[in-house]
Order: C-alpha cells, then sequence, then structure tokens
C-alpha cells in the first residue's frame, strides 16, 4: 500500500479527502444533493457510519495515513442526534484531536467536522466545496512514509484469478 | 549441550534498560549461568568484531534497547539483526520511540540552535561553531556520527520479532521472556511480551471510577493534593491507564502518580494517541461547543501526553518536517 | 609515519563515548581526542511540555542516575513555583536521595569502574566486568553486593513508584507520604548499608592501597591535573548532595567562589567544539583557554573527588574519618589524581549511607503533610543537585501556564567534559609509547576517563550507537595502511 | 490470515441505472477495474440492478461461481441495500456478506467531470470490496411489537387513522392537545370541491371515535416523553386538568348557562377570536367529548378563589365538576407511532402592506370559514365588523405561499379553497369577488370542473399580486373600512385599482411551532421546510427514519382532506402491518464487548445513551445488553483497548474501508 503523499506531478492538485457521514442525518443529506442534482468538487470520498459518535479519533489519522489530504466529519445537529448524543461525543474528540495534529505538524484545518441535517443538501454541497477549496490551499498533505522492514501487514488477501467471462452489456 | 548465546545492544537510550537487567538481581546470576552473554557493552568489553565473527542466527536472542537515530546505530542493528534468531525491541523506545522520540515534534536544526546557538543561556558560541560529521585536525580527520532527521522504532529499521514493552520493562517481564527463551516456549513472532490488556484490570482504584460522565474539570498533578485511594481520572487528572498495556503492576499508580502509557497500547491499537485521546475526551460531560473546548484547553499539551512515548510509532509518524510545519 | 587510533566505544560507562589518538612519525601521541558522538536535544522538545512532567521526562536522560534529574528537576519547580516542600515532604525526598547515591556509588565500583582494579587493568577482557569481580571477589560476597544494592532500590521503589525512572516528584514536595512500616524498611537498610560501606571501602584499602602498583599508578603524571574544582556544600561547607551553595576551589585549594545555584550563569559558561557533540563548561570569570592546567585555565572538575576537595569536610562522623583518611593518604588537599576519584566515592558511599540512617529515624519523615500547593505564577525555576557523577543543573523558564518555553540542562559530565579530554589526552601520551599498543595499554586510556564515571547519556542527553574498538592507522596524509581491532 | 473456505470470492456488479449512472461513469471500466481488485472472481455491469433480471444475476452467479461476497455498485444504500440483501439470502447466502457502493447520488448525479466521477466511483467501489471481504455473517434478531398504538393528533388525519386501527380490532390511544377532537376540518363550513357540509361528514366519524371501545381517547392531552424504539415505545401523557370529570359529566352543559359570566366575553381561540365563550365552555356545538373544560385563566374561582360558582349548584349531586382537579400524567406502552399532529395557518400579520390586524376588514381565509359556518360566530352570515354586508370582496392568494421572503413552496390547498370561499360569499352576499392569483392550481379530482362551474357564476379572476392596500379616499378624509387595492393586471398588463370592502388573505399551510419539539421526541427528521421527512419520497410516505413512527395528514406537508385521509389510512396500514406481523427484524448491527480483553475501565458505561452497558462486577468487565443497544458505536469508538466491537462496522471493517477507498485512486 502506498503512503500517497502528493500529487501527481504537473496536473493541478487535487486533494483526496475522506469523509465520514453519519447515516441519519449528513449521509441522507448528500443523498439529497444527488437527487437534487447538486454538482460539487468529486474531491471527497464517503464512509458510511451509523452515527458521528462512532468515529474513532484513530480513523481519522489512519485516512491521514492512508493519503488524505483532510477530513470531513458530517453528523447531525446538536440536539439532533438519532442516537441522542452521539454527535456530542464526536465534538469532544475532535475539539481535542485538532489541537494534537496541529502540535504534531499537521493544520488543523484539515480535520473539520459539520453538522449537517437530511433536509441540508444545500449545506452538504457548500461545506465539501468550501473544505476542497480550503485544502487546495492548504496544498498536499505530506506524510513521511513509515519505514515497515517487516513487510506491510496491512490485508492479506490474494487476488483470486479474475474471470473476465459473460460480462453483460 | 553449550548454553544459547544472548546478546544486549543499546541504540537511543538512557541506559535504564540495562539497569533494569541488573535489577534482575540475584536472578542475573540465575541467568548468566542459564545463558552465554556474547555482547553487552555497557557492561562489558566484547566489541562489534565479536559480533561480526559470529554466524549468522547465532545468537538466540539479542536484545536491543533504545530508539535509531544515527546511520551508526542502523548499521549495528542490521548486524544483529543478521546475528540474532530473535530480535527482542527492548524498552519503550526501541518499541514505540520513548520519550527521546518526542524531539520528532521538531526538526534536527532546531534542537541544534537551541543547544548550540550563542548566548542560549550559558552557551558562548560567537562562532557559530556546530559539531560536524568530519572535522580536520593537526595528524587527520575525526568523525563524528551523524544524525538522522527523526526518531525511529527498532521495528522501522529492521524486522523485530518480539517486543519487551516499557519504560523500563519491568523486571517481572524480563524474566518471564528470558525464561520463556530459555523453555523455547515464546509466543508466535511478532508478539509483545507482556499481557494484552489494559492497567484498569489490574488498578486498585478502578472502583472508585464514576459510571456517567463525569470530567467537568482537567486538574494537572501539581495543582491537587492526590486522593492515594481515588481513580486519578475520577479526580480529574489524566491517566493513560485505560488505553495502556498492563504488567507493570501500576507502579507509578503506587507512587500516587498516574499512569504516562509507556507499556505502549494494546495488540488490537493502531493509534495509541488517537485511542486513549478518544477515551478521555468522550467523558467530558459538557455538550456545549464553546464549554467542551475551555475544558479540554486545560489539557495544555495533547501530542505530548497522548504521545509521551509513541511519537515515532504514531500513525502520523514525524509529520513536522516532511509536512514542512512548525510544530513546537 | 603518522596514524591514528579510534578507540569506539569506550566501554563500561553509561552513555558511549569515542577516542581519537593521534601519533607522531614516532608512534608517540601528538594529541588524543575524547568525543562524545551524539545529541538528544532534550532542552528543545522539553518546549511545549508542562513543566510538572519535566520530573519524568528528565529522568529519560539517564536511566543509572534518574533520581538525580528528577530531584534535580523536582527542585527546579519548588524554585518555579516559589514552594517549600514541607518537613516530611523534603525529607522523603534527602531519604531516596542518598539512597540513590549509595546504591549508584556501588554500581559503579563493582560494576563499572572497580573491575579495573579488582580484576586488574591488564586482566582479558573477558574477566573485566562483572563476572570477572563476581569470581574474583567470591559468590558469597557477590550476592551480598548485589542484595544490598537491590534493597537500597526496592526502598526508592517504595517510595518514587519506581527506581528507574521515580515519579514522586512535584513542585513543593512529593506525590506520597511514608508509612509507618515504610519508615521501618528504611531504618533496617540504613544499618546494613553503613556496615557495607564499611565493608567495601575496606575492600578498597585491601585490594588497591595494598597493592603498590595500583598506587604508583594512581599517583603517576598521566592521571593528574591540576584544576578548579566545584560542588555543594552546606552552610558549614560540609559536602552536601542534596542541596545547599556551590563552592569553587582553585587548584591550590582556597575557596575561589561561592555562590547559590540562582546565579550559575553568572560563573559557568559552556564551549563547543566542532568534534564533540558534548559542551565544554568552564569558569567564567577565568574564561576559556582550551584545554589545560592551572589556575588561568577556566576548566574545573566535578563529581566525588572533586565535592571532597571544594569541601571542608564530610557532614557525618564516619564519613568525615574515611576523608581525612584519603587527604592523609594522598598528602592533603586538594587532590590532583584523577584516579583517586574512586576512593572519593567510597567515601561518599559511606556519607550517604549515615545520611539515610539519620534520615530513615527523623520523626519528620512520617508526617503526612509532604507536599505545598503552589499558588504563584511561574516564571523560570532552577534546581541544582549533586549528582554520583557532579553538579546538575535545571534550568526553566515558563509561560504563566507553567508550559516550558525554554529549558538549559548542566549535567555532571558536562561541567568534567574539558578535564575528561585533558586526561585522556594526557592518559594516551603516558601510556602509549613508540606506537606499542596492546589491549591493556588502551584501557589505561580509557581508566582516565572511567574513573569520572562519565556519563554520556547525561552529558549530551545523547543517545548513542556503538562500534567496537577500532585501531586504524594513517600515514601522514591520512591514507589508511593498516587496522587491527584491539581484541583482533 | 483467511482460512480457505472463508477465502473471499466477491462478484461485483455495476449498475446503469438506466442513464442515471452510465451517462457519466464509465460502467464498462469500472467493471474491469473492479476485477483487478484483490478477491474479486467476476464484475458485471447491467442496465438495472435492482430490477428482478439483475437481481437474478447475482443469485445465478452465486450458485455459479461459488461467491460469498457481493458488491452493488449503484444507488443509495438506504434505498436498495435490502433489495440485495434479500437477492443474496434468496441464493442461500448470508445477507450480510452484501455491500452497496453509492455511486449514483454521491457520484453521478453530483458530479460534472466525468473523469473525476470515474476516479470517485473507483474510490468508492474498492472500498467496498476491501470491506465486503472483511465482512461475516450475522443473524438477525427481532423483538416483539405491543400490539397498540400511539395516534398523536386528533384531527382528521389522526380520526380516520385512528378508527382504521380500531375497526381492525387493534388499541388504540388517541392523544389530541385540544379540548375537542376535530381539528381544523371542524372549523371549515363546506369543503370543496363538492361543496358537501364539513361537519356533516366530520361529526359522525368523531362520534364513532367516542363510541369505538378499542380506542382511549385522551383530550386536552399533550405526549410528553417517548422512550424506546419500534416495538416496544413507553409514552407518558401529559393530562391537563378541565376540572370537569369526564367520567361523571353527561354533556347537559347546564354549568355553562349558569356561569357568573352572563355573557360570553372571551374570544373563542376555535371561532379564530370572532366569537366568544365564557370561562367554562365548550368550543363547539359538536364538540366531542362533549365536556365542557373550564379556562384556568378567566376562571374567577381558579383566579381569586372569590367566585359564587354558580356552576356547581348547576351540576347539582351529579358533581362532576371539580376545583381541585390538577394535571396528570399517564403512561402508555405502545409497539408503533401514528404522527398526525397537522398544520398551522399562516399569520399574515408581518405582511404589513395588506393591513391585516390594522385595517378592520381584512381577514384570513380561516377567519372566514368561521363567518360562512352555520355553527360560526355569525351563524353563517358574511358580515363585517361593522355588521353591515360586504359589497364587494377581494381574496388575495399564496398568502405566505410561493413567496420567498416566508415560504417557497406551494401549499396546495389555497386555490380551491379560494374558489369555494368565492362561491360561498358570493351566494350567500351576491357580492362582487375577485380572486388575485398568480396560477391557479386545479389539478384533484373535479377541481378543474369546479374552477369552470366558479367561473360560469361570474366570480372575478385577476392574475396578479396585489401590491398596496390602502383605504378609500372618501371626499378628502380615508375610510378605513373600505379599501382599495393596486393590483399588476399580469394578463391585461396595466395596474388596476380595485375598491372592496372585504379583503381575505388566502393563508399558507405552515409547520405547527412545536413541530421541532415533536420531531426530537418521536426521532424524526423534518424536509427544509419543518415538515415531517418521509422515509422516502415515492416508496415509502408515510414512513419515516424511526422504524415504529408512521406520518399522517398535513404534518408532513401541504394536503387537502381527501389526500389527508388517504395517507392517514395508509399509516393505519403500515401500523397494521408491523402489529399484526407481532414482532420485528432488527438490524444486527450493535455492539458487543470481547470478555477476553476487555481491562473494565469502565470509559464505555458512561456513554451509552441507552444504559445499555453495565459493569459485570465479579468479572470486573462491561457487559452490554443488546436489547437495549441501538448501534450507535459510540461505545466502541471510545474504546481505549478495541475491546468493545459493532457488528457490520467493527474497527477492521472501517479500516479496511478506509485502506480501499484511498489506496487505489
Amino acid at each position: 500500500m502506498s503512503d500517497a503523499t502528493s500529487s501527481p506531478s504537473g496536473e493541478p492538485f487535487e486533494p483526496r479527502i475522506v469523509a465520514f457521514f453519519c447515516n441519519w442525518c449528513t449521509y441522507t443529506a448528500s443523498d439529497l444533493a444527488g437527487t437534487s442534482r447538486m454538482k460539487y468538487a468529486a474531491n471527497v470520498r464517503v464512509i458510511r457510519l451509523m452515527c458521528s459518535g462512532r468515529l474513532d479519533p484513530q480513523f481519522v489519522v489512519a485516512a491521514l495515513r492512508r493519503g488524505a489530504d483532510g477530513v470531513l466529519v458530517g453528523g447531525c445537529h446538536p440536539g439532533d442526534c438519532h442516537y441522542q448524543e452521539g454527535n456530542y461525543k464526536c465534538l469532544r474528540r475532535m475539539e481535542l484531536l485538532r489541537r494534537m495534529v496541529g502540535q504534531m505538524g499537521i493544520e488543523p484545518e484539515r480535520l473539520r467536522l459539520e453538522w449537517i441535517s437530511a433536509s441540508e443538501g444545500e449545506k452538504l454541497r457548500d461545506v465539501v466545496n468550501a473544505m476542497v477549496a480550503q485544502v487546495k490551499a492548504l496544498g498536499p498533505l505530506k506524510l513521511e512514509p513509515i519505514p515497515r522492514p517487516n513487510g506491510d501487514e496491512e490485508s492479506d488477501l490474494q487476488l483470486v484469478g479474475a474471470s473476465d467471462e459473460g460480462v453483460l452489456a | 549441550m553449550s548454553k544459547p548465546k544472548v546478546g544486549f545492544y543499546w541504540c537511543a537510550s538512557c541506559g535504564g534498560c540495562e539497569e533494569a537487567v541488573v535489577d534482575l538481581a540475584e536472578d542475573v546470576l540465575k541467568v548468566v549461568a542459564a545463558v552465554d552473554i556474547v555482547f553487552w557493552p555497557c557492561a562489558m568489553d566484547f566489541k562489534r568484531s565479536d559480533l561480526e565473527a559470529m554466524a549468522d542466527g547465532e545468537m538466540a536472542a539479542c536484545f536491543v534497547n533504545g530508539a535509531i537515530r544515527t546511520s551508526e546505530q542502523r548499521e549495528m542493528v542490521e548486524l544483529c539483526r543478521r546475528k540474532a534468531q530473535a530480535l527482542v525491541a527492548f524498552g519503550s523506545c526501541a518499541h514505540t520511540g520513548g520519550i527521546p522520540g518526542l524531539a520528532n515534534l521538531c526538526t534536527l536544526e532546531s534542537i541544534f540552535e537551541t543547544v548550540y546557538g550563542d548566548g542560549q543561556f550559558s552557551t558562548v558560541n560567537p562562532e557559530k561553531t556546530r559539531p560536524q560529521a568530519a572535522t580536520q585536525v593537526p595528524g587527520g580527520g575525526v568523525t563524528l556520527a551523524t544524525m538522522d532527521h527523526s526518531v525511529k522504532t527498532l521495528d522501522q529499521v529492521v524486522p523485530v520479532d518480539y517486543y519487551l514493552p516499557g519504560c523500563p520493562p519491568p523486571v517481572k517481564l524480563i524474566a518471564a521472556a528470558v525464561t520463556a527463551l530459555l523453555e523455547g516456549n515464546l509466543p508466535p513472532r511478532g508478539a509483545v511480551l507482556a499481557p494484552d490488556m489494559a492497567l484498569c484490570k489490574e488498578c486498585p482504584r478502578i472502583d472508585s471510577k464514576p459510571q456517567d460522565p463525569f470530567l467537568r474539570e482537567f486538574k494537572r498533578p501539581h495543582q491537587v493534593l492526590i486522593d492515594p485511594e481515588k481513580c486519578f481520572l475520577a479526580q480529574g487528572i489524566l491517566c493513560m491507564g485505560p488505553a495502556t498495556r498492563d504488567g507493570c503492576d501500576h507502579a507509578c499508580i503506587g507512587g500516587n502518580m498516574p499512569c504516562t502509557g509507556c507499556l505502549g497500547p494494546v495488540s488490537r491499537t493502531r493509534d495509541y494517541g488517537a485511542a486513549i485521546l478518544s477515551a478521555v475526551s468522550s467523558l467530558v460531560d459538557s455538550n456545549d461547543e464553546h464549554e467542551v473546548a475551555a475544558i479540554l484547553e486545560k489539557i495544555p499539551d495533547p501530542a505530548g501526553t497522548f504521545n509521551r512515548y509513541s511519537l515515532p510509532s504514531s500513525m502520523l509518524y514525524q509529520s513536522i518536517s516532511a509536512n514542512g510545519n512548525g510544530g513546537t | 609515519m603518522g596514524r591514528q587510533i579510534t578507540i569506539d566505544p569506550i566501554t563500561r560507562l553509561e552513555g558511549h563515548g569515542k577516542i581519537d589518538i593521534f601519533l607522531n612519525d614516532e608512534g608517540n601521541v601528538d594529541r588524543a581526542y575524547f568525543q562524545v558522538p551524539e545529541l538528544r536535544g532534550f532542552e528543545k522538545f522539553a518546549q511545549g511540555r508542562p513543566a510538572e512532567d519535566m520530573p519524568q521526562i528528565t529522568s529519560r536522560i539517564c536511566g543509572v542516575c534518574p533520581t538525580a534529574h528528577h530531584t534535580a528537576s523536582a527542585k527546579a519547580l519548588d524554585d518555579l513555583y516559589q514552594v517549600e516542600p514541607p518537613p516530611a515532604g523534603r525529607k522523603i525526598r534527602e531519604l531516596v536521595y542518598n539512597t540513590f547515591m549509595f546504591e549508584d556509588h556501588a554500581l559503579h565500583f563493582y560494576f563499572l569502574g572497580g573491575p579495573d582494579f579488582i580484576v586488574g587493568p591488564d586482566a582479558p577482557k573477558a574477566q573485566r566486568n562483572i563476572l570477572g569481580v563476581v569470581a574474583k571477589v567470591g559468590l558469597e560476597i557477590s550476592t551480598r553486593v548485589i542484595a544490598m544494592r537491590r534493597q537500597a532500590r526496592e526502598l526508592i521503589s517504595l517510595i518514587g513508584g519506581k527506581v528507574i525512572h521515580p515519579v514522586f516528584g512535584l513542585p513543593g514536595g512529593v506525590a506520597k507520604a511514608l508509612k509507618p512500616e515504610d519508615q521501618a524498611r528504611a531504618i533496617e537498610l540504613a544499618d546494613q548499608a553503613v556496615a557495607f560501606a564499611q565493608f567495601t571501602l575496606q575492600a578498597f584499602r585491601d585490594i588497591v592501597l595494598k597493592n603498590p602498583q595500583y598506587v604508583d599508578l594512581i599517583t603517576s603524571d598521566p592521571y593528574t591535573h591540576r584544576t578548579y574544582y566545584m560542588g555543594l556544600v552546606d552552610a558549614k561547607n560540609k559536602v552536601n548532595f542534596y542541596d545547599g551553595m556551590l563552592r569553587v576551589v582553585d587548584p591550590q585549594g582556597k575557596e575561589f567562589r561561592k555562590f547559590p545555584a540562582r546565579d550559575y550563569l553568572k560563573h559557568v559558561a559552556e564551549h563547543v567544539e566542532p568534534w564533540s557533540y558534548v559542551k565544554f563548561c568552564y569558569l567564567k570569570d577565568v574564561g576559556w583557554r582550551g584545554f589545560e592546567d592551572g589556575p588561568q585555565s577556566g576548566v574545573f572538575a566535578v563529581a566525588p573527588l572533586a565535592r571532597l576537595n571544594a569541601s571542608d569536610g564530610m557532614p557525618t562522623p564516619q564519613a568525615q574519618e574515611a576523608y581525612e583518611e584519603l587527604y592523609a593518604t594522598l598528602g592533603g588537599k586538594p587532590v590532583h589524581f584523577t584516579l583517586a576519584t574512586h576512593w572519593a566515592r567510597l567515601v561518599e558511599m559511606l556519607c550517604a549511607a549515615e545520611m539515610i540512617r539519620d534520615l530513615a529515624r527523623d520523626p519528620d519523615i512520617v508526617r503526612p503533610e509532604v507536599r505545598t500547593l503552589p499558588t504563584a505564577t511561574p516564571v523560570e525555576g532552577i534546581g541544582v543537585v549533586e549528582a554520583p557523577r557532579g553538579t546538575l543543573l535545571h534550568h526553566y523558564q515558563t509561560d504563566p501556564d507553567g508550559v516550558i518555553t525554554s529549558a538549559n540542562l548542566i549535567v555532571a559530565t558536562q561541567n568534567n567534559a574539558a578535564r575528561i579530554a585533558m586526561s585522556v589526552d594526557k592518559a594516551a601520551k603516558g601510556v602509549i609509547h613508540n606506537g606499542q599498543i596492546d589491549d591493556g595499554i588502551l584501557n589505561k586510556v580509557e581508566m582516565a576517563f572511567r574513573a569520572y564515571d562519565p556519563c554520556h547519556a547525561c552529558a549530551t542527553h545523547a543517545l548513542l550507537g556503538q562500534t567496537p574498538l577500532r585501531v586504524r592507522v594513517y600515514d601522514p596524509h591520512g591514507q589508511l595502511i593498516r587496522e587491527f581491532r584491539r581484541d583482533g | 490470515m483467511m482460512s480457505e473456505e472463508n477465502q473471499p470470492r466477491i462478484g461485483v456488479y455495476v449498475c446503469h441505472c438506466g442513464s442515471n449512472i452510465a451517462g457519466v461513469i464509465d460502467v464498462g471500466e469500472l467493471a474491469a477495474f473492479a476485477r483487478g481488485l484483490p478477491g474479486v472472481v467476476l464484475a458485471r455491469h447491467y442496465k438495472y440492478m435492482c430490477s428482478d433480471p439483475g437481481q437474478e444475476l447475482v443469485k445465478q452467479d452465486i450458485a455459479q461461481h461459488r461467491l460469498n461476497r457481493i458488491v452493488v455498485a449503484a444507488c443509495s444504500p438506504l434505498l436498495h441495500e435490502k433489495t440485495f440483501r434479500r437477492a443474496a439470502e434468496d441464493a442461500g447466502l448470508n445477507p450480510f456478506l452484501v455491500q452497496m457502493a453509492n455511486i449514483r447520488e454521491h457520484v453521478a448525479w453530483v458530479t460534472e467531470d466525468k473523469k473525476l466521477a470515474d476516479a470517485k466511483a473507483k474510490a468508492q467501489l474498492a472500498a467496498a470490496v476491501r470491506r465486503v471481504a472483511g465482512h461475516e455473517s450475522l443473524q438477525r434478531k427481532s423483538v416483539p411489537i405491543t400490539a397498540r398504538v400511539l395516534v398523536v393528533g386528533g384531527g382528521i388525519a389522526g380520526i380516520q387513522a385512528a378508527l382504521t386501527l380500531a375497526d381492525a380490532g387493534k388499541e388504540v390511544i388517541l392523544v389530541e392537545r385540544e379540548p375537542t377532537i376535530g381539528g381544523h376540518m371542524a372549523m371549515f363550513d363546506k369543503t370543496f370541491p363538492t361543496l358537501d357540509c364539513a361537519a356533516c361528514i366530520l361529526t359522525p366519524k368523531m362520534t364513532a371515535v367516542k363510541e369505538q371501545p378499542k380506542i382511549k381517547l385522551l383530550t386536552y392531552s399533550e405526549v410528553e416523553a417517548v422512550e424506546g424504539s419500534v416495538g416496544s415505545y413507553h409514552v407518558k401523557v401529559h393530562r391537563r386538568a378541565r376540572y370537569v370529570k369526564e367520567d361523571l359529566c353527561v354533556g347537559c352543559m347546564q354549568c355553562i348557562e349558569e356561569c357568573v359570566f352572563k355573557s360570553a366575553k372571551i374570544p373563542n381561540a376555535f371561532d379564530q377570536g370572532l366569537g366568544m365563550r365564557k370561562p367554562i365552555y365548550i368550543p363547539f356545538p359538536q364538540a366531542v367529548p362533549p365536556i365542557p373544560v373550564i379556562d384556568r385563566e378567566t376562571c374567577l374561582k381558579l383566579k381569586t378563589g372569590k367566585c359564587k360558582q354558580t356552576c356547581l349548584e348547576a351540576c347539582g349531586e351529579r358533581g362532576a365538576l371539580d376545583f381541585e382537579q390538577k394535571d396528570w400524567m399517564e403512561e402508555y406502552d405502545v409497539g408503533v407511532i401514528v404522527v398526525a399532529t397537522g398544520f398551522q395557518a399562516f399569520d399574515p400579520t408581518p405582511m404589513t402592506y395588506y393591513g391585516y390586524g390594522r385595517y378592520p376588514n381584512v381577514y384570513t381565509s380561516l377567519e372566514v370559514e368561521r363567518l360562512l359556518n352555520a355553527a360560526g360566530p355569525t351563524e353563517g352570515k358574511v358580515l363585517l365588523r361593522d355588521g353591515s354586508t360586504p359589497k364587494t370582496v377581494g381574496i388575495v392568494h399564496c398568502i405566505g405561499s410561493r413567496d420567498r421572503n416566508y415560504h417557497p413552496y406551494c401549499s396546495r390547498v389555497c386555490c380551491m379553497y379560494s374558489l369555494k370561499l368565492a362561491h360561498l360569499i358570493h351566494e350567500k352576499t351576491g357580492a362582487e369577488t375577485y380572486n388575485f392569483y398568480i396560477d391557479i392550481r386545479a389539478p384533484g379530482k373535479a377541481f378543474e370542473e369546479f374552477y369552470e362551474r366558479t367561473q360560469k357564476e361570474g366570480l372575478n379572476f385577476v392574475r396578479g399580486r396585489v401590491g398596496d392596500v390602502e383605504p378609500v379616499e372618501q371626499n378628502g378624509n380615508q375610510d378605513p373600512r373600505r379599501l382599495m387595492l393596486r393590483v399588476d393586471d399580469t394578463l391585461e398588463g396595466k395596474i388596476r385599482m380595485i375598491p372592496v370592502d372585504m379583503l381575505v388573505l388566502s393563508v399558507a399551510l405552515e409547520p405547527r411551532d412545536g413541530a421541532a419539539e415533536v420531531r426530537r421526541m418521536f426521532n424524526m427528521s423534518c424536509s427544509s421546510e419543518g415538515f415531517f421527512l418521509e422515509k422516502h419520497p415515492k416508496l415509502a410516505p408515510v414512513n419515516t427514519a424511526n422504524d415504529g413512527v408512521l406520518l399522517a395528514g398535513a404534518c408532513q406537508g401541504p394536503k387537502d382532506i381527501p389526500d389527508t385521509v388517504a395517507q392517514a389510512d395508509a399509516a393505519a396500514a403500515q401500523a397494521l402491518v408491523l402489529v399484526d406481523r407481532g414482532e420485528i427484524d432488527l438490524e444486527p448491527n450493535t455492539a458487543w464487548i470481547d470478555e477476553e480483553v476487555c481491562s473494565g475501565c469502565k470509559t464505555c458505561i458512561p456513554l451509552c445513551p441507552y444504559k445499555a452497558i453495565r459493569r459485570d462486577e465479579t468479572k470486573g468487565i462491561a457487559v452490554i445488553d443488546e436489547a437495549l443497544c441501538k448501534g450507535c458505536g459510540t461505545c466502541v469508538a471510545s474504546c481505549p483497548s478495541g475491546a468493545a466491537q459493532q457488528h457490520l462496522f467493527t474497527d477492521d471493517q472501517v479500516y479496511d474501508e478506509i485502506e480501499g477507498i484511498m489506496a487505489y485512486v
């Protein structure tokens, strides 16, 4: 697995942002943005969690380690959490995490927490666009690759021979 | 049959790990009787050549402590790796980077400036002299080992078979590891030779920990008289116990001070600092954005507190110089 | 043809060092360089850390004398927060500190420096170590040595949480009060400790002083330097490890300066050389004249012998006797024989044991008030102790939240660095002639610094790699013409 | 390491969704990309994966190619995850070995640049593939459903739902905030387009509710708290003291007669304040239950304690009146909830240019409904404030609707009720009526016909917004009773000045003020205008994100009576589905604790919003009660030693997803 650190040479920098959206509000909002055919930057890749309270700060650093230039977390508005208070737990973690990564030389602006309700398709679009612009301005996140003489112990899947049989048009 | 050969080597360390071995006390003699110590620069005059003379894998085990920051250390651990069947990362520094790993919060140049800059406290250095890799002196040149821009863990330099965690590793764990080695019943490679369980399990204070969100205010150890019976977190004092491996007989807590995390994470943790950060911050008893921030502000040094011993092994590794950001 | 010899690493010390010896065409020593080849930068990464964490962070400078750093740091925090520990708090610190001095000196005599005498400087290297010592003095005594040291360290663990990297020090005192049963253990230990110290002194007399060769070696010129000496003294100018005024005596042994730690910047400065990571301390008022002896050179020494030289005696009766014996034997104060440091160390070991005895029996020590809570806004704090290897000084500046903004650490071996470099140079010149080199000879060069029991981990807060001794032979143009190993 | 039989054999299916996806994303290339991913045995792309043939494809491949993992790259999992899980299940594969990649809503529909769309689609697909490899078979858990339904709101929607459910033999708890059920419909005179009288069709149903033994009617009451989830809700109902015992009162109304207030002086909210009532009153004659209520704000006894209490005498030995009565709480266990809290009429006061509240003869449509109602304050006569009959009446449509400053949406019913009002006013007064409209929307059954009929009746229609409203100038001084309307007639393309005696504002339907609290209480979502959000606009119009909570009527959005009734029945039907099935399968995404590795640090315990975690003191570890766990995963994210995990969202599965989403593009 490569620790991607910079944009392909020559081409303009297209940041890669990993988004963790809660199932009930922000993920639904981005479905709504879709059904409303709103257009926004394609730099965000979405991972669905049941609740922003499921967001383990380790996921955020893992995403950065995997090459994300920023991480966007979306949850229900305060008071609206489908699970009552998960979004507050997320808020507390992100608050401290942003300070910690800041000390470690990573701009806190690369980590963003937003409350986006199921009906706020526009807000989703605007937040994504705003964050992409901000991360573009910050430039690529350069994390030094971690030397792994033990070999990358990541996924031990082998590639089972892929068949190209009868692919229907 | 001949006794198994064992080596000890230190890289970027403070000598505490060798002291920990010496603290086997009477057992040192047993160990010495059972194994053949063929390399131990701190206590014996065997040299690199003895090592080089060995056949590959001749040592049953080599215990390496200290983090790695110089080319020289790299060469030596590569040599140790070759000569040992089992290479053991001994102590926090070799395991997760240790206290010296905090240096990864700053650039090498900033270290030099702080230490050798003219007028820095007692330093008088108007010529701005800096230690040089090579210096010409009458008769020839003297050389100094050069330093890498970041502190590395042992397994970031060579493959490691086992880890003995702790700063220093608890004598109990050292003894157990040596016994396992002698009896040839070591766990699967890659294992950390300590209980795969967090400290709270054995903590005598766990019963005094509340079961509802309670962190209204963080207090620093010097600001309060610490209750010697009560859970530190319950007193608002940061304790790394919930995320930290057991095996130390909660020595620090016995000294009425909180766990600072030297035994590192349990096997299921991917990033120690982020893990304990999550546990601590989640327990803050407020839902107001500003109040939450205000409460957490009372933790003056998240990076240095949650990654006190684990910066080089954190997933963010050495971001300061790489990302070109200032850091501290 | 000229050649260069490299002793790397020098062994049996805490931390690491390297010696480069340049021979002239006759094969005699031109100049020997004592190097400390790495730097750690604790002062830098201390910045941004909470001040109260310093006792635990800085103890990682050295795992052999963690208690020294821990205590110096805690005292710097007292000063930073302007708090005085209550009697119990202070006495618990002193009890732990003297126990530490006691066991650390024992470690050095039996494990590190001692073997050179007990086993012999020219003994095969495989025996020049604790195992050799065990073989020489016999298992019974060795077991006693080990047990004594273990008990001492157990007491420190009991009070300090851990013996390697203790945790008990906080501004204004200590984290935990002493229980009566702990006191009982301390008393029990103390009595054994005094006896053990006396036993060790006797061993030194028997093994070293009764051996004319050794005495000649100790008093020989290659191991002699006439420099200034510094150490902490109490109100009566007696040696004190934990607290007091810093006293400097000149090469004649007359008081040159006496000042509180807070004024150290007025008196001590550090010099930088391109060929070593260690900085070389010197007396500001005298100035840096390079690596030379004499009253005109700012070079000074710390550590046991220096402490004895800089004081008017020991605070405890038995140690005072041993002190007088030492000077009587070696021709009065000050003693300039580097190797006599081993003896001075044992005098201090006895002193520490007596201090333990007195502190352990002090009724104050079990009082429940062990800490004074800070109220002042922190700005700057300086703390000093006498580490086994000499004067150790921590200096912090913080923001109003008590977060470190800058730190300066002057440690024993830095104070000694210049004199060590000179000793090595002189010893090399003294023992290497006509290119004659063997293991014993080179070990004698190492003995020159081993006497200081230098801790380069401390000296540079350095993290050092090691390579074996290599003797490289160069022609005057620096071309390597042959290479052999001390152990080859 | 994975054992052989567990070695993933993944089938990937890329859906074209017609041109919705294929029009933007190169589905062929995407399938090819998938074939290169670890564990993928085959990858196909097909027009409509959700169609029967699409699902068949999956089933066949599972059998033919021994697939043990399925990834479908198509629309949102919120839409079709169940579909494909079922398909897998039919083919004998555990449904939870299926993962969807959302490349429609999250990629094709929102991305302009096709290259970037392709890249993003690949990332989302790779994430799903990498993730699904780590999936394990899971068993659904089912919970029993309490056979009792709570209906919130006693308007026509709530009434209809309650009756349908009761007729099906189910117990119903019907809660109404007002002293009577009936809601807005009870205020109307006639209903469009058929002009049958609202009372005539509504009151029988209201009575039926009272009669129906299966329905427990709680009026003058509000739901205050809801706990639990589908199948087993526990609700607290706040019952307000009406000071008249429902069980003793027979509704003779003597007490009202005999009240010390000889005449009614207090504006009656039910009459929009146009009619008056006494401190003890019933909102309107046909109120259900026909039990008077005493207004604690105005009753002398309750306010001052000083009153002759003639009402008590009137009630006599029946003793139904009880001034000592206090508010109380009642608690109920129900399995399903139907929310039918309705709407409120828009208040035009802020639109000062229409002079509502400033000029006496400016009315809202709802006020006019009361004037027209035979049981209303004027017995059905259309009279101005001074008692005179209007000769010209202007009706302005879209007040607060289709208006950026207020509500952008169309309230759907205003056009028709405006025509109805115009017709009724004209019929009763012969007044000249003007409808000022933006455009007439008459899409319902017999609506257009009704529109034509009103035109034939000679009612005036002016297309254009009314600008400002000024009192008419009469020989120098203004007469606030007559109003001059300034209209931009967009058909004739000129400004017209039209004087009227009465101005009717056809106000919008908007969410009730308390809607936000109600939403939270029942754990629903809201659409942007504040109406409650259905689970799917087309396929699940009465369901909500909360499985046990259903919607009926105008609380979901403006609608007319027929639609409301239809939706109420739909909600009742959905409720019956749950209640009759008797149990419901839960998503198995609950959390659990690995006993072997839990250190008992207690971090998770305080964080559980459902108190599902307790500490086993003997083992010294945390234990999760899966029945109480709702699967948010908060405890998992906070566990400092990785002992807490969540089915379908284990740490490893999320890390795999992160890895997959970043690894290739």
